[in-house]
């Protein structure tokens, strides 16, 4: 029980939560917009998730700059691969929120509705 | 005399019944109420049955009479309908939507006497005579043995012989 | 009365242009009846024996004579003794038995298949009606003379004569065909044009053919 | 060569350059394009490096480190294939959207190179969250294509698509960060695959990552989304979606499929064939052009994700088989839905308005027969591979779902395509034909044909007629505007110039077969000198069929066989189509003869297993389950032949057809079947079929084909229809003769055979000419054309007298071969019900003769002219080979005994002469003609004497029983002529066989309605199908298998 | 065979005795049935008397070439069954053609025929002569299945289609006769014999006076005449046919007489019995019994 206590289990397990609050708000949500914050939720448990990865114990940012030299960096910064990974993860997720909204501005300017049920002409 | 017709009589007030015997009666009833009449007898009183439908030529009172021999199968009862229509340009509306076979009837009246029923189905179809040219031949100005004559090419040394006569001169020649 | 069936038609041909129909012409064929002279004497003598002892009779009851020919077909008078059979078609038959009155229209049915029996044909005509009308003298519907209309071989009287009187017709007939007189065709094709102009005296709507081929 | 790098950095840096220019639309497509044809240069440059020689890829890195702490891009020959594939979609399809391009402004043209420079990094990647980057960008531009160039319905679908796609990379980064996290590393090439596997999460995360890929293609239940954006979005970005990024997909999952083991191999093949057969299956319902394509392409993707799947079984046949279905399905896919942008008729049966424009309907048809896998294009050859793997493997269930799958395809592919030739209810308007939209589609149909010819030479198909024939029919095209009769004679002469070439090239059976198909190939094409004008685009279809009929008879291979075969099919379904009210029964014919083909294929691929080499002899020693194929391929040759149960479409299609289409048709295709089958048995002998006696069975079905054919002719009243099903019953014969396997059964049967062409094409061009001259098919509107038409007259009663086996004539040889040849062998019930069929023949003979020729004339018909002199010339040349052989029957039959001694040896017919004595009797033909032609004469000259001047006379000089007739029509006895026969047998002739396949079709209607009602259009229930469709796999994958 | 001048006059001879008998043969018949009516009958030169009358005809119509033909083509077919049957067994005389065909030549050549009058039927325009026709064909085709049973049945047993030595296995005795040896093929021919000899119970082809006698109505004189010799000779050749099939064919005329008068007889006797059938009638009765005592007769063999 005790080995779970650890920050970073504490973040990845909040990162999941994060991630099954989203995705519910996606599957349920009636409206677009809730649908839509349904995604972003989504998207940031994932971060929350990579962050969660790179945590080694009692180290700092992996900025280096005068605070950390270059020649002891390895021990003392935590892992910057998924520090990488989230920027770009995060910028993606900005993307493709931004394009769901503008989809959803044109879709309420032409039906006047925001119930995802009104938008189903195109099936079978 | 009480007739089993008299309560057409009020219905009909100005039809005048008199019988001839036990089961046949005699009715007249001017032209206009006669198929109101045949229908009623028909069905109301249960006259089913068309016997007959002919016509007479009255040339001296320059009329035809129409008679409708009507039968009541259930009360055996026949009653002869009759009615006069003028003689010139005759016309009578048609029964056939009462009795199919009228039609019939009536197409042969139209041949035979000139009496035309508009509406009746074939009614100026040819019924036996084909082609024919003169006067409707049932009417009594027609004289069919003088027609016989001209038209047809009769055999010359023909003569009609009175049966009784011509037997008794064949079986006892030594009689007269 | 229109014989909507008779009257000049134009009709579409499947590729457009117009067809002019003439029911009586295109129809029937207008030829007129041809005279067909018998061979040499001697041939034509056997000829006619054997034609005589094979009568085929057109089955054609037109009056009330028509009664009178079924006995012989029953055991009692059995013609089928002397070689007489009934045929269903005038086309097969060569002798035409007009048994009793003919009215005009019966009249118009009964040239039809006169015209349609082939050349040595013969005419037998039972009763007094056919004779002189009978006792439709005085009738306006009833033909008085046959023979006017169709040239007659035998004429056997009697209102309605019975079968063995027919019998004894059909032996008359017998002699007749044999001494070569039966040349009724002949003669009818000989004076068509007297026989046609009496039968279109008494049949005013001639709708047919002068000659049924 | 220019480093790969600068795909992407060209393309990145003239996206952002198009911000800089302003206004200058113009100069701003004109940037885009260049850009475009150089990165496409490029890639073509690199495929020319690693073409013959290098086989090493050549790694790109980024950032100067070395890989795994850098990202690389890896260039090899399939990377250079797949970006050039990309590149070239990108730029046709630009080309395609100029005006959209230009009317959407420049930041369209920036999403459209940042949608292809995102394809290309895809293919080209080795790092892991640098393909979900990329994947993700190239979702983005797409969703970004379809909202810039709005129609009323494409924003929702939109919107669904970018929910869908962004959901599916989440997954994807989900997985790929939790390999970061057990795995240590990124890089695709450093994922070792065994440790990742056995640690508990790590299968997990391989499995999101393989199920996103496998997800992003669009399987089966969760592709919702997908289909809805088909049909939303513009035609041309359709064609960018299923072409170019649906490419790069199924790169990026045989890319990954490294990491997976024996498990997601299976899994992946399975949700393959599922999508393939699901979709193709709902397809059918669809009436929508754009959501029919997206559900083909859903279809085809689905299949090559089978075969990505069989990896492991097909070895290196894989490459070839993915990329020519592949390859396939790129140019079609993206050639329909430019197609369905230049026509944009929504509905299919608007397609209707441009029947008979004739490059639409070339590209059409094409395009079409590309996509379904028809000869010579390079799906055909990739099926043949693909059949050929399975049935090697044993994997006969995956066979069949793939064939019906494919079937179902061919089913509303042909439907499609029957409506654009023939569907007349939409009034003729023809879309201007815009330059920059038909340039692409042109280019993709001539790729289309070239790398047939590739993929041709590649699977060692090397058949020289073919090709000469290919460019006959391709001349014959270019020509068309020629008039008919300088085609007609070019056409006769090809064909007598080959009977002379190779005349002694064929001996043995196919030397018969080889008479039939040429010399009757010419006598019928004779007739087409009747036809004025220019008749576009019958003779290359002609030559289409006949030199499919010749290559049965050159193939050396099974696969020279198999393609001769479907070029026959597709030659003759343009020509039935052609007819007037032809296009369901067209359709019908197509769908039974690509079901028989499907069997065919698979018997095939069964007899084949354990063999290397393809040669036709290779039917002799089939190893393994030899009586299944034996069944197979009987079934697949007598759909061919229209036998009892498969013959519904025979009598619409030949009775619908041309004039002189029918004869080709009816007389000479269905000996296709008989070629088939004369091989089959040869080559395989009697089998036993679950302990019961094929052979057995086939002679009962032949039997009551003939019964069932002839009874069905005898109650026809359309004149072409009764002809129809008169070849049935005949075949059904021919059929029956050859179930014997004896010398006299074979000879009767190809006796048979032979004749039956001569009468058949005989009465069908005489029938021809009477229904071209009476503009109608009803025999009871007909009637007493024996005086206009007398020439026709004379040669349907030759027809006539032959088929129901008279003596005099040859048809009597025939019944004669049959009688003693079942005596013989003692099947005497099957015997019984043969004679009572022939003898039924009788009445549709007379039937035939009296309603049109004899009884009374009528009005309209009174002056028919004779019919065209160009159509009794061949009918005349056949009345005197009948002739001919009626007098020497032994000029036929004794050639034919000879070929078939070495075959049968024992039991052959002995010959005096003209005199045949055979085992139970012996027949003089010479001699019966002789004296029944005396004895005629004698009695005609009797006759004559006695009956001389006979008075002619006209058509109502009839005795009617002393009345005169009323009409012609009213005294013509022709309408259900056999009424009481009806009433006493009628029974035997009830529809069941045509409900039966009603049923069937109909069932399948509406099962394909219930499925696709999961597909509710709510975006929400997409989304639920996705995850729903992750977990069920996952638990099928660890718990199922 | 040779073919010389010797054998055309035994093949004319055969025909003039054929012929003859088959006329007195349409004499006779008709007596007995009007004797079984308590008739005296027509005489039995009758048929000669008919002949020579629709010979001597005079005048004749005609409604055009294949009219003109069909009486050609049936008395072709007629002559040509007679001369393709071993008329006298053992007897190089009456031999006739047999040599040119076998059983199946006479069984399809019987259609021959029939094919021209339905063709001649056709051309007069008569819409009677089609319905006769057709009504024609309906029971010869329907009668057919019982009877191709039965002769393959014959056929097998004696392992040959050659009627000569079909006659030659049946000699020496009644026993030894096909009706005996293969009764059950034996009911099925005797009663598709009388189907196809068109009297009595199956003869609404030519139905006197409902269509006027069916085909044959507008055919006359001339044309009649030959058709009458037609219905003379292809009788006796069918007798003759089921003679040599079933009753062990005949080695003298007398016996060939007696035993086709017999065969004739059992048409008649049937005939004079029962009533017309209908066209489906007659159809469903040939697929009934006479079919079910073919395919024992098959079982049996």
């Amino acid at each position: 029980m005790a080995q779970y206590l650890t920050l970073e289990f504490i973040a990845m397990l909040t990162g999941f939560i994060l991630i099954i609050i989203g995705l519910w708000g996606m599957i349920t949500q009636k409206n677009l917009i809730k649908l839509v914050i349904g995604f972003s939720l989504f998207d940031t448990g994932l971060n929350i998730v990579i962050v969660s990865m790179a945590y080694v114990k009692n180290s700092t940012a992996p900025i280096i700059d005068k605070a950390v030299d270059v020649s002891q960096a390895a021990s003392k910064i935590a892992d910057p691969v998924p520090q990488a990974l989230v920027l770009t993860s995060i910028v993606i997720g900005l993307g493709v929120t931004a394009l769901m909204l503008a989809y959803v501005l044109r879709m309420y300017r032409e039906k006047k509705s925001l119930d995802i049920n009104s938008y189903t002409d195109l099936r079978w | 005399m009480n007739t089993p017709l008299d309560n057409i009589r009020t219905v009909f007030p100005n039809a005048d019944v008199w019988t001839q015997r036990q089961g046949l009666y005699h009715m007249s009833i001017p032209k206009e109420q006669l198929v109101a009449l045949v229908t009623h007898l028909k069905e109301v009183e249960g006259y089913l049955h068309l016997v007959q439908l002919t016509a007479v030529d009255w040339i001296e009172k320059n009329l035809f009479q129409l008679t409708y021999i009507l039968n009541n199968p259930i009360k055996k009862i026949d009653v002869m309908v009759k009615t006069f229509i003028p003689r010139d340009n005759p016309t009578m509306e048609t029964i056939h939507h009462l009795w199919e076979q009228a039609a019939t009837y009536q197409r042969e009246l139209r041949e035979m006497f000139g009496i035309n029923f508009p509406g009746s189905p074939r009614v100026d179809k040819p019924f036996i005579l084909e082609g024919w040219d003169d006067i409707p031949p049932y009417r009594r100005d027609f004289d069919t043995k003088k027609y016989a004559e001209e038209t047809y090419f009769p055999r010359p040394g023909r003569e009609t012989n009175d049966p009784k006569e011509y037997m008794k001169k064949k079986l006892y020649p030594d009689e007269i | 009365m229109s014989k909507s069936d008779l009257e000049k038609r134009t009709v579409m041909s499947p590729d457009g242009e117009p067809i002019e129909i003439n029911p009586l012409q295109d129809y029937f064929c207008d030829a007129r009846p041809k005279v067909h002279e018998p061979v040499l004497p001697i041939f034509e003598k056997f000829l006619n024996w054997a034609r005589s002892e094979s009568l085929w009779v057109l089955g054609f009851g037109t009056g009330c004579g028509a009664i009178e020919m079924r006995p012989l077909m029953t055991p009692r008078f059995d013609a089928y003794r002397f070689g007489i059979q009934w045929r269903p078609t005038p086309r097969q038959s060569s002798v035409f038995i007009i048994s009793g009155y003919l009215s005009v229209k019966t009249l118009k049915r009964v040239i039809r298949s006169y015209e349609q029996m082939q050349n040595p044909k013969f005419v037998i005509a039972l009763g007094s009606c056919t004779i002189n009308g009978g006792m439709y003298w005085d009738s306006y519907n009833t033909i008085k003379r046959l023979d006017h209309y169709l040239p007659v071989d035998v004429y056997i009287a009697g209102c309605m004569p019975r079968p063995e009187a027919i019998l004894a017709g059909f032996e008359k007939l017998k002699e007749l065909i044999r001494e070569g007189k039966g040349e009724g065709a002949n003669l009818y094709a000989q004076n068509f044009d007297w026989y046609k102009a009496n039968q279109k005296k008494i049949i005013k709507d001639w709708d047919m053919p002068d000659y049924n081929w | 060569m220019v480093n790969p790098i600068h795909i992407v950095s060209i393309a990145l840096g003239v996206a952002f350059a198009l911000g800089f220019l302003g206004k200058r639309e113009k100069l701003a497509l004109g940037i885009v394009y260049t850009a475009l044809a150089v990165m496409l240069a490029i890639s073509a440059s690199w495929l020319s490096h690693f073409w013959g020689n290098v086989t090493e890829p050549i790694q790109i890195f980024t950032g100067g480190f070395k890989p795994p702490f850098a990202i690389n891009l890896q260039m090899g020959l399939a990377e250079s294939v797949f970006t050039l594939l990309i590149n070239t979609a990108g730029l046709l399809g630009a080309i395609y959207l100029a005006n959209e391009l230009l009317k959407a402004g420049k930041n369209m043209m920036i999403v459209f190179l940042v949608l292809v420079l995102g394809l290309n990094v895809m293919v080209m990647t080795r790092d892991l969250f640098n393909l979900f980057v990329f994947m993700e960008i190239q979702s983005i531009a797409i969703a970004g294509l379809v909202i810039l160039n709005p129609d009323r319905k494409s924003i929702p679908a939109g919107f669904k698509y970018v929910i869908a796609t962004g959901l599916i990379s989440s997954l994807l980064l989900l997985g790929t960060v939790f390999i970061y996290y057990f795995g240590g590393t990124l890089n695709i090439d450093f994922i070792s695959q065994e440790s990742l596997l056995y640690v508990k999460g790590g299968s997990v995360a391989i499995f999101l990552v393989l199920l996103s890929i496998v997800l992003e293609l669009k399987p089966f239940p969760a592709n919702g989304w997908a289909l809805d954006v088909y049909e939303g979005a513009h035609p041309g970005i359709g064609a960018l979606i299923s072409a170019a990024s649906a490419t790069a997909g199924v790169f990026v999952l045989d890319k990954l499929m490294v990491f997976g083991n024996f498990t997601f191999f299976n899994a992946i093949s399975i949700i393959g064939a599922i999508t393939f057969l699901g979709s193709n299956l709902l397809g059918i319902k669809q009436d929508n052009t754009r959501r029919l394509l997206g559900y083909s392409s859903v279809g085809q993707i689905g299949l090559i994700m089978t075969i990505i799947g069989l990896k492991p079984y097909l070895g290196e046949n894989t490459k070839f088989i993915a990329l020519a279905i592949l390859l396939s399905h790129y140019l079609a896919k993206a050639g329909l839905f430019w197609l369905a942008g230049m026509v944009n008729a929504d509905k299919l049966k608007d397609w209707g308005a441009i029947r008979g424009h004739r490059i639409y309907l070339f590209l059409m048809g094409t395009f079409i027969f590309t996509l379904v896998g028809f000869p010579p294009f390079p799906s055909f050859f990739g099926k043949w591979q693909l059949v050929m793997q399975l049935a090697n493997n044993h994997h006969f269930w995956l066979l069949a779902i793939i064939l019906i799958g494919s079937f179902f395809e061919g089913v509303y592919l042909f439907r499609w395509l029957g409506y654009a030739i023939k569907w007349d209810e939409v009034e003729q308007n023809y879309p201007k034909i815009k330059l920059n939209q038909f340039i692409p589609t042109v280019i993709f149909a001539v790729l289309a044909y070239a790398l047939g010819f590739y993929f041709g030479e590649l699977s060692g198909y090397k058949s020289t007629f073919i090709y000469m024939a290919a460019a006959f029919i391709a001349f014959l095209y270019i020509f068309d505007f020629l008039p008919v009769f300088v085609k007609n004679t070019l056409a006769i002469g090809a064909m007598a110039l080959y009977y002379f070439a190779n005349q002694d090239t064929f001996h043995g059976l196919t030397s018969i077969f080889f008479i039939i198909f040429v010399i009757g190939g010419i006598i019928t094409l004779l007739a087409g000198y009747t036809f004025k004008g220019k008749r576009t685009g019958f003779y290359p279809l002609v030559m289409m069929m006949f030199a499919g009929l010749i290559g049965l008879l050159e193939a050396k291979t099974t696969l020279e066989f198999f393609f001769a075969w479907e070029l026959m099919t597709a030659g003759s379904y343009f020509l039935i189509i052609r007819g007037k009210k032809s296009m369901e029964h067209a359709l019908s014919y197509i769908l039974f003869s690509v079901g028989g083909a499907y069997l065919i294929l698979s018997g095939f691929g069964i007899a084949q297993i354990g063999h290397t080499g393809m040669g036709l002899d290779v039917l002799k020693d089939v190893h393994y389950y030899a009586p299944i194929a034996f069944t197979l391929m009987a079934i697949g040759f007598m759909t061919k032949l229209a036998s009892i149960g498969l013959h519904i479409w025979l009598p619409g299609a030949h009775a619908e057809a041309e004039a002189d289409v029918s004869p080709m048709v009816s007389a000479i295709l269905l000996k296709a079947g008989i070629l088939g089958l004369v091989m089959l048995f040869l080559s395989m002998g009697p089998q036993k079929l679950f302990g019961i006696d094929v052979l057995y069975v086939l002679s009962w079905v032949g039997v009551l084909t003939a019964l069932m054919g002839n009874m069905m002719a005898a109650f026809q009243e359309d004149a072409k229809r009764l002809l129809a099903y008169s070849s049935i019953g005949v075949l059904g014969y021919a059929l029956f003769g050859l179930t014997m396997m004896s010398h006299l059964g074979w000879l009767a049967s190809l006796s048979i055979v032979v004749t039956h062409f001569m009468f058949k094409s005989l009465l069908f061009l005489a029938i021809g000419g009477v229904v071209m001259r009476t503009k109608t098919k009803y025999m009871y509107q007909m009637g007493g054309l024996i005086k206009q038409m007398p020439f026709s007259f004379v040669s349907v009663l030759i027809g006539i007298i032959v088929i129901a086996g008279l003596p005099p004539l040859t048809g009597f040889g025939g019944k004669w071969l049959m009688f003693n040849a079942i005596m013989e062998n003692g099947w005497y019930f099957q015997a019984g019900i043969a004679f009572f069929a022939g003898v039924i023949s009788f009445l549709y003979c007379f039937r035939l003769i009296h309603t049109i020729f004899l009884g009374q004339p009528k009005d309209e018909l009174r002056n028919v002219k004779e019919a065209p002199f160009w159509m009794l010339v061949p009918q005349y040349i056949i009345i005197t080979i009948l002739l001919v052989l009626s007098a020497l029957p032994n000029s036929m039959l004794k050639p034919i005994g000879q070929i078939l001694l070495n075959y049968f040896p024992d039991g052959a017919l002995v010959w005096h002469g003209q005199l045949a004595i055979g085992p139970y009797g012996y027949w003089n033909g010479k001699l019966i003609l002789a004296i029944v032609t005396i004895i005629f004469l004698a009695v005609f000259a009797w006759l004559y004497i006695i009956n001389r001047k006979a008075q002619k006379v006209k058509q109502f000089n009839i005795v009617y029983a002393a009345e005169r007739p009323f009409r012609p029509e009213t005294t013509h006895f022709a309408y259900n002529f056999y009424a009481p026969y009806q009433k006493a047998l009628g029974f035997l002739v009830a529809p069941g066989i045509t409900n039966f396949w009603d049923a069937v079709s109909d069932g399948a209607h509406a099962i394909a309605d219930k499925i696709r009602s999961i597909y509710n259009g709510n975006g929400q229930t997409y989304l639920a199908h996705i995850l729903g469709f992750t977990v069920i796999v996952y638990i099928l994958m660890n718990g199922g298998f | 065979m040779e073919f010389g001048i010797k054998q055309i006059l035994y093949l004319l001879l055969t025909l003039f005795i054929v012929l003859n008998y088959g006329l007195i043969l349409q004499g006779i018949m008709p007596k007995i049935a009007a004797r079984v009516g308590r008739r005296y009958g027509i005489r039995w030169y009758q048929p000669y008397l008919d002949l020579i009358k629709n010979h001597a005809k005079r005048s004749k119509i005609t409604h055009g070439v294949m009219y003109y033909l069909g009486p050609v083509f049936r008395l072709t077919g007629g002559i040509g069954l007679l001369l393709f049957l071993p008329v006298i067994y053992g007897s190089p005389v009456f031999g006739n053609l047999s040599f040119a065909g076998d059983l199946t030549l006479v069984l399809f050549f019987q259609f021959f025929g029939v094919l021209g009058m339905a063709l001649g039927a056709g051309e007069s325009g008569h819409p009677h002569s089609a319905i006769g026709v057709s009504r024609g064909l309906s029971q010869v085709t329907a009668l057919e299945l019982p009877l191709t049973l039965g002769v393959i049945s014959i056929a097998m047993q004696y392992h040959t289609l050659n009627i000569s030595d079909i006659v030659a296995a049946q000699q020496g005795g009644v026993m030894n006769w096909t009706i005996v040896t293969n009764p059950f093929a034996g009911a099925a021919l005797m009663l598709t014999f009388l189907g196809s000899m068109g009297r009595a119970p199956f003869d609404v082809v030519m139905a006197p006076q409902e269509i006027p006698i069916g085909p044959p109505t507008e055919y006359h004189s001339g044309f009649l005449g030959v058709l009458q010799l037609n219905r003379a000779i292809f009788p006796v050749a069918k007798l003759i046919l089921f003679m040599n099939l079933l009753y062990g064919g005949a080695t003298s005329w007398p016996e060939l007489f007696i035993k086709t008068f017999f065969i004739y007889l059992w048409s008649v006797f049937v005939g004079v019995a029962f009533p017309r059938f209908r066209v489906d009638q007659s159809v469903r009765w040939f697929l009934g019994v006479p079919l079910l005592f073919g395919i024992i007769a098959i079982l049996l063999i």
